[in-house]
């Protein structure tokens, strides 16, 4: 498929992981379907930014550790991963507690991002 | 226009499975068409043939099921997410060694590709969710 | 083409209501289904809210406000009624479509 | 059972009805239970209150009146009614808004109520 | 002490379920009983005998099955919740002219007098939901 | 005996933990888990507010804090740490057990 013709697509996370599934399956979506050969994004905003807290240790829940998968999002070949700052700032998270360097965006240049999409998949 | 829907959310605890079976059964009376209705999350528990419902209440996996028959809607129950969750066709119970399966008619087993495929040939994708 | 946002949570109890209101670009259309119609009441801190929206179009689904016992009258200024029809007008007529959950 | 053995149950409703189930599976329980000789009240407040409102018209979603079973409930030998007067005013309604007159309480008042139960019952 | 627990929600798409789990296993080794389970809403999901799960995750279901072996919880589906979403033991399925049943083996199907009675009868009834 | 308060979802996210201080009397217990845990980091609104919540004893779940990548140090004060053990200790110290769901 031709770069023209490649749609945008968004996986927007704006939950909290381990309180429910809805952020580790939409990861488990993202990585199956990030080899279709269209422009992938993910964006972190409201409480979706707690899924890049680093030392997550859900052993004692024996649950997967979701903070895993977040990091292997590096391995995808993503258009982008994007982080609202305005997200972070409300909960007092700094860029450096978190397990991968996203692309830390105002909430201003998200809204744009967002509108520029051909799909948003949220879960 | 070509719609595609995902839905996250099982039937009846949720009113995401009824608002996106409205959605679908409007957008085929004005004409568009519906390629593919994606389950996931607890959307896959939709697809199942056990439900005993009243007389007077709404069955929402038939109704499902009705529009797939008469509109020819793929009805895509995402494999990973229905296994969890014990939403089984016949071939995968026999694959897992289970004595039962209770897939509804009408809907099918499937992978998350085929929510991508859906989302890059509809004209639309809409998701309907908790 | 420009985003349709919408909204199926109650604004007294998610943030979903805020969080779209805050991203929604100017031109951009809210539609309220579900619980979200409760977004659009007079007279509380929500409805003032979307009424001040006025860069958006915002719309209700009729049949999720009759369903909850209410009508027109009850509803802030600037916003438009919509049936399921239409909300499928509304979701050819723009793009992305994007749910706030 | 004598008076004095009676526990306390209170069924608390803080969710609105159709967008999901709580509410009207907690009123199905509530109609099955009522019968079993305990003092039984129930409270509405937060989005609960939006349970109470009148003229609820659900048929073209093909769903089942919920105010009908709100309504029901004043023929339950309950010990209480509740609703809390906060969580009308902030949601813009009026006590004859509503499907039945419970009975009106400023929010500090159900606090007391509802930290005098046995029994608390949340959906 | 006893306790009873409700839980009101499905297992893995919400923790609901793994905290209540968590929860009577600690209260038991601590000798306190946990004279029932009542699970309602979507929590009837819980007593799938369907579920497939990886060998590397937690299985919610048998991990409530083993606890009723093993200290006699009484792990009760609430029938109406269950039938609504499917979820039948043999009995109901014959009664309802299924071809199929669904329940695990350590689950019965209950009514709501149950809750009631366990909340009555136990010291403490502590909810888990959504 | 007082009430012991249970709160599992993001402040953030839903009405649950403020309703729950809205509501909680002096003297009773209020213990934070699942996404609950989230209310109580130190630097956020909702922490503040739990800060000054100071006539009600406060509990965090560790095991479902550490699964989220914190530790006592990201708390505010005044908040005690609990595990499993500790949670089933203040069920049977406390009557009712409300749920905020």
């Amino acid at each position: 498929m031709a770069a023209a013709n490649k749609k945008r697509i968004l996986y927007v996370q704006r939950r909290a992981p381990y309180g429910t599934l809805y952020a580790q399956e939409a990861l488990e979506m993202l990585s199956m379907g990030a080899a279709f050969g269209q422009r992938v994004g993910i964006a972190f905003l409201d409480d979706g930014v707690f899924q890049l807290k680093a030392e997550q240790t859900p052993g004692a829940l024996g649950m997967k550790n979701s903070g895993r998968m977040v990091r292997a999002l590096e391995l995808h070949d993503l258009e982008g991963i994007y982080v609202e700052q305005e997200s972070l700032v409300e909960r007092n998270l700094e860029p450096g507690q978190l397990v991968l360097a996203g692309k830390v965006l105002p909430r201003v240049e998200l809204s744009q991002l967002m509108a520029e999409q051909d799909l948003v998949l949220s879960f | 226009m070509k719609f595609a829907l995902l839905v996250n959310e099982g039937p009846y605890q949720h009113q995401a499975a009824d608002s996106a079976w409205h959605f679908a059964r409007s957008a085929l009376a004005k004409g568009h068409g519906i390629s593919r209705v994606f389950f996931y999350h607890d959307g896959v528990y939709n697809g199942t043939r056990l439900g005993v419902v009243p007389q007077d209440e709404r069955h929402i996996p038939e109704r499902w099921a009705l529009l797939a028959k008469e509109h020819g809607v793929d009805l895509v129950i995402c494999v990973a997410a229905a296994q969890r969750r014990g939403i089984l066709d016949a071939a995968e119970g026999r694959r897992h060694g289970k004595d039962a399966d209770n897939l509804a008619e009408g809907f099918r087993i499937g992978g998350l590709g085929q929510l991508i495929e859906s989302g890059i040939e509809a004209d639309r994708l809409l998701v309907f969710g908790d | 083409m420009s985003t349709l946002h919408l909204i199926n949570k109650s604004p007294f109890e998610k943030d979903a209501f805020d969080s779209c209101l805050r991203h929604a670009l100017p031109g951009s259309a809210v539609l309220l289904i579900e619980d979200g119609i409760y977004g659009a009441l007079r007279g509380t801190a929500p409805g003032d809210c979307l009424e001040q929206a006025t860069e958006q179009q915002r719309y209700v689904l009729v049949e999720d406000l009759r369903a909850r016992g209410f009508g027109p009258e009850a509803l802030v200024t600037g916003v438009q009624l919509v049936d399921y029809d239409g909300f499928v007008d509304l979701a050819v007529a723009h793009e992305p479509v994007q749910s706030w959950l």
